[in-house]
């Protein structure tokens, strides 16, 4: 399933933030953006998950076939590695459940510390298991804001891996992120798509 | 579905979950009363089944910012509502837990502190029937409060203000249904009422709080 | 003006309503007033650096 | 032109800067014609004595209590339905003014319960739905309050607002049901008096006529107020996304 | 040390400070009681200088939240730590905004709320005296109870758990003072009581406080 | 007043992390410290600040001699940018607070900002009002835990110039960071001190 996105507008706090973001992402594919702080990754991110409305512009084949990687991690700190992954296993309806959970187990090496709370794992820790919660949505499109942060280089090899894997198996993916995967991908640049501060006497419905 | 209503149960009974804190808190105020407006048995029957249920609704009231802000700090929320669930089925299980995890104790330890105000004997019955057709709908109208609030941080006093005009309904009958049953009068359409609106926001409210919880989350 | 016995009453209620009107007009023009301002300041701010 | 150009914000403003200077001078002299009549040139009420003329604020400011809440709700469905900033923007405006008219028919109808019932107050089923009245406003304002973004502000409290209406009118049923009243109800209305009802109810009129003229300056004032406030967050969220 | 009140003062009083709100619960509380016990003056006169106490005891145990919480979170009680100012200065001046803008609003108010609920005319002054004498202890209590919670996330049930039954000394004196105040007896040895729990308080917990603020900072 | 660390060991939920740490930090100097995530040096420093006590070991001339900057940067978000640089001043009981508040807005070009509430400043201006902050407490040693996050490079420039004139002008400085600061000082490596992990047997009344 391609998800294309034409002339998309986001704002953040009623702001225009970015305009004019066209792309389309194929299976297989892998898009990096990229850009300064603050340019409005994370908002585009979220809107193309669905977190918030677009202003303009239009987004198709995202429709249920997102799994959304955020900068929190969601987890649950009084339940184990496993059980927070079962979870969401079940939230995302995923018919065998046990299966992938021990799968996504291995991909990122948590094997080891599957029974414990996830209020005992260190903050890197907490992030492959932030990540190994993709695989078991069973979703095709992954949207991962700054996944790697606080992941030391083994583990960000260990990342890109699983990416490549999911990407081979026809999946897709879109990442934020301001370092080097090693991931083949085509990258965009957000910074051209800025939004252009308006006139400030432009004093319409919007106020701005 | 399932799944997420036994994740909060789970949460729920695990340390640090705060189940029972609302039961210890209900105590603690159903206690507190005969210290505040005195010993003398009569009246402390005459008031029981008001400060049951008032000692009921203020225990809801304050679990509810575990209701929804917790799973909104950890991101928990983010990514449920990217799941395949509806949001108005989350609120519905969310509305669920909270029930199972804290009005439904309150409803069985009822009876007995009902004997610690001098309850009159016909009344026990009408207090857990009338605490269990209404809390549901505490529980329900709790949780349109909790998605009202969920980004605020220590937003629990605005949360009272914005929930307890909204309980006086469901107070007024419950609480009728249980005086008028410890007087041994007759209770239907103080009870048809109290259903009635525990239906009613059943039905409704769960929209309004998944509205409200979507424009929250943008 | 005769208000007999009641004058006490009367009278106050029409003490406390008018301050409480007044005080409502009051607050409110002194609030747009100081917006007024504050906005003006943000206004001429924005237009000189651009 | 259509009635909804008025809810451009500039368009509301430079209109609303025109009308004003004639509102408020109506309502200054309207309220003051009714309260001055009504405190001067009418006599006492058989029954209730000089008290009588407490009626020319009871009755507007708890008519101008409920109707503010009335245009709050309107104006939050127009926000929800069409988006319009101002509408969200003026049911904003609205709330503190029908909350003081809120206290202020609660202050003057205890004050005047004294000599009338022996008493300040009474859980009578129309004092305490306003009572009840009150708390929605105190919420609806608090809520506003918390809130940084605006428009999601605006949102939650116009989804509140219709939350509550529909709670309102069911805690009014419920009151009803669970004390019956003393308050004057059409049976000891004045109206029944026919001979003197014209006397009270002339300046009743005026004085309701100058409060709802007076409560249309100060929503149509604050609302200008509110969209300043507004364009001001807007413009200081734009020197931060730039600066 | 003034200007840390000031500032407390300060951040109350503007926007999103949550002045106000504890007042608003406790109109709302003394509101809800008579559509709990019924409408009937009689027994709202008798127990109304114990629900004023109740509500104002609870009021200010909802706001305890705000005392140390928020300085905790952002950092800053890390840095007053550091600073010349003596932890136990700190919490002093933490407990004294704490009552200006919670506890003292109530009191005024008080008076009003006891219209409401049909307080005999003498109880009006024993009542306002009784929560003048009684308020700075519920403070002082509380900012204990918020230093023992201030690292956990909404620990606001565990925090009333923890410090209801510190309140009950005070409660029992306070209402005890205000109930005889309405009933015409004579309230010396009550008030004598509650004055004594209140300076005790002022004097000795302050130090607990910066303790156990001290083991929470490390 | 010489700042002097006589063998001490710090602790972190009552585990030994750091021990034997000696060093004297005398006017005119700063010391820098460095060490891998989560070696210790957050609680070397809260340590030294007096904020909780040493497992073992000696400070001495720290009494009432430190500014602290944490992580956090205590700001209230309702009081703006020249109140809350006044709170602290007035806290730390200097005697020229207006004068030492507006050197310090200076300091930090803050100027411009200081009657914005907190609560609207970006990340870099806010962490460079925390670090303005330092300036009003008039304390000689200033001790900072990498005072330089999020802030962009010609910020962190000013930074180091305002910690070379305060070194000039007889003060002291400890500083926590990952990256190079420009500044002169002698640089500490604290991963030399960490504590061996000890005998599981060892089961004294510390459980370790
Ligand atoms: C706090 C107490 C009171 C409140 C909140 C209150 C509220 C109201 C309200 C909402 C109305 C309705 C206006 C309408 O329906 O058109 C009203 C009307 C009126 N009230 Fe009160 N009231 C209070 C006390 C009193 C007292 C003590 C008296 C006098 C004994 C009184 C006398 C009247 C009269 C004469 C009217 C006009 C009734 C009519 O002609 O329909 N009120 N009041
Ligand atoms: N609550 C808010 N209200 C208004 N504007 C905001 C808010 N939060 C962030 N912004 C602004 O929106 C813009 C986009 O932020 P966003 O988080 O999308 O950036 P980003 O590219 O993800 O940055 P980073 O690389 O730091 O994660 C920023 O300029 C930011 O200042
Ligand atoms: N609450 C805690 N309970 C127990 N151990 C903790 C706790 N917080 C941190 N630690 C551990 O204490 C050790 C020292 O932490 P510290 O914060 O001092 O490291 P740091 O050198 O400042 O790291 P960074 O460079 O990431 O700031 C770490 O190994 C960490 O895992
Ligand atoms: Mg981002
Ligand atoms: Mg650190």
């Amino acid at each position: 399933m391609t998800l294309t996105v034409t002339d998309l507008s986001v704002t953040r706090g009623a702001l225009p933030v970015l305009s004019g973001v066209s792309f389309a992402i194929v299976p297989g594919e892998a898009l990096i953006l990229r850009g300064p702080n603050g340019i409005g990754k994370t908002t585009l991110l979220r809107t193309v998950a669905g977190l918030q409305p677009a202003y303009a512009g239009s987004i198709a084949g995202a429709e249920d076939q997102i799994a959304y990687a955020a900068h929190a991690d969601g987890l649950k700190p009084t339940l184990s590695t496993r059980e927070n992954l079962k979870f969401w296993a079940q939230i995302f309806g995923v018919k065998d459940v046990t299966h992938r959970v021990s799968e996504a187990l291995a991909d990122f090496d948590l094997e080891t510390l599957a029974d414990r709370p996830a209020a005992n794992l260190s903050a890197g820790q907490k992030r492959r298991l932030g990540l190994a919660r993709l695989g078991v949505t069973g979703r095709p499109i992954w949207i991962m804001d700054e996944p790697t942060v606080s992941l030391d280089t083994s583990s960000v090899q260990r990342f890109a891996e699983v990416v490549q894997n999911h990407l081979q198996s026809g999946g897709s993916a879109m990442i934020a992120t301001h370092i080097d995967l090693g991931l083949s991908g085509t990258e965009l640049d957000l910074t051209s798509y800025k939004t252009a501060p308006q006139q400030l006497d432009d004093f319409d419905g919007a106020f701005l | 579905m399932i799944a997420l209503l036994y994740r909060d149960l789970q949460l729920a009974f695990r340390a640090g979950g705060g189940f029972g804190l609302g039961l210890a808190f209900f105590l603690i105020v159903v206690v507190l009363v005969p210290f505040a407006v005195g010993p003398q048995s009569e009246l402390l029957a005459r008031i029981a089944p008001g400060v049951l249920w008032i000692g009921a609704l203020l225990a809801c009231l304050l679990s509810l910012d575990r209701v929804l802000a917790l799973d909104w700090e950890d991101g928990s929320l983010d990514l449920l509502a990217t799941a395949p669930l509806p949001l108005e089925a989350i609120v519905t299980m969310k509305s669920c837990a909270h029930w199972i995890t804290t009005a439904l104790p309150l409803v069985v330890i009822s009876p007995l502190l009902g004997v610690l105000l001098h309850l009159p004997g016909g009344g026990y019955l009408w207090l857990v029937i009338s605490l269990l057709l209404g809390t549901p709908a505490l529980s329900v109208i709790g949780t349109f409060g909790a998605a009202l609030t969920v980004g605020l941080k220590r937003g629990g006093l605005l949360l009272s203000l914005l929930v307890l005009p909204l309980y006086v309904p469901t107070l007024i009958f419950g609480a009728e249904v249980a005086r008028r049953g410890a007087a041994g009068l007759a209770v239907e359409t103080p009870l048809l009422m109290l259903a009635g609106i525990s239906a009613a926001s059943l039905a409704v409210l769960p929209f309004a709080s998944a509205a409200v919880l979507r424009i929250n989350l943008r | 003006m005769e208000l007999g016995k009641y004058a006490d009453t009367v009278l106050s209620t029409y003490a406390v309503s008018l301050a409480l009107l007044i005080g409502l007009v009051v607050w409110t023009i002194l609030r747009g007033q100081k917006i007024r301002k504050e906005l003006r300041k943000i206004e001429e701010r924005g237009h000189i650096d651009g | 032109m259509s009635f909804w150009e008025y809810a451009n914000p500039r368009k509301f403003l430079t209109t609303s800067e025109r009308v004003l200077p004639l509102v408020w001078g109506l309502a200054a002299i309207t309220t003051l014609v009714g309260l001055v009549w009504g405190f001067f040139f009418t006599p006492d009420d058989f029954r209730m004595g000089s008290t009588v003329k407490i009626i020319f604020l009871h009755v507007p400011s708890a008519l101008m209590a409920i109707n503010a809440w009335f245009m709050m709700l309107l104006a939050s469905i127009i926000w929800i339905v069409r988006r319009h900033h101002v509408s969200a923007l003026a049911a904003k405006a609205a709330a503190p003014v029908g909350a003081i008219m809120t206290v202020i028919a609660l202050v003057t109808g205890a004050i005047w319960g004294q000599p009338m019932w022996g008493t300040w107050w009474e859980w009578d089923p129309r004092l305490t739905s306003f009572l009840v009245l009150f708390l929605f406003y105190l919420g609806y304002i608090a809520l506003w309050e918390a809130i940084e973004d605006p428009d999601t502000a605006a949102d939650l409290t116009s989804i509140l607002c219709l939350v509550g209406s529909v709670f309102a009118v069911l805690s009014r049923y419920a009151v009803l049901f669970w004390n019956q009243g003393l308050h004057q109800g059409a049976s000891l209305s004045l109206d029944k008096e026919e001979n003197i009802a014209d006397v009270f109810s002339n300046p009743l009129y005026v004085c309701m006529v100058g409060f709802a003229l007076l409560f249309l300056a100060l929503v149509l004032y604050r609302t200008g107020t509110e969209i300043r406030l507004r364009r001001m967050k807007a413009l200081i969220a734009r020197e931060r996304l730039e600066g």
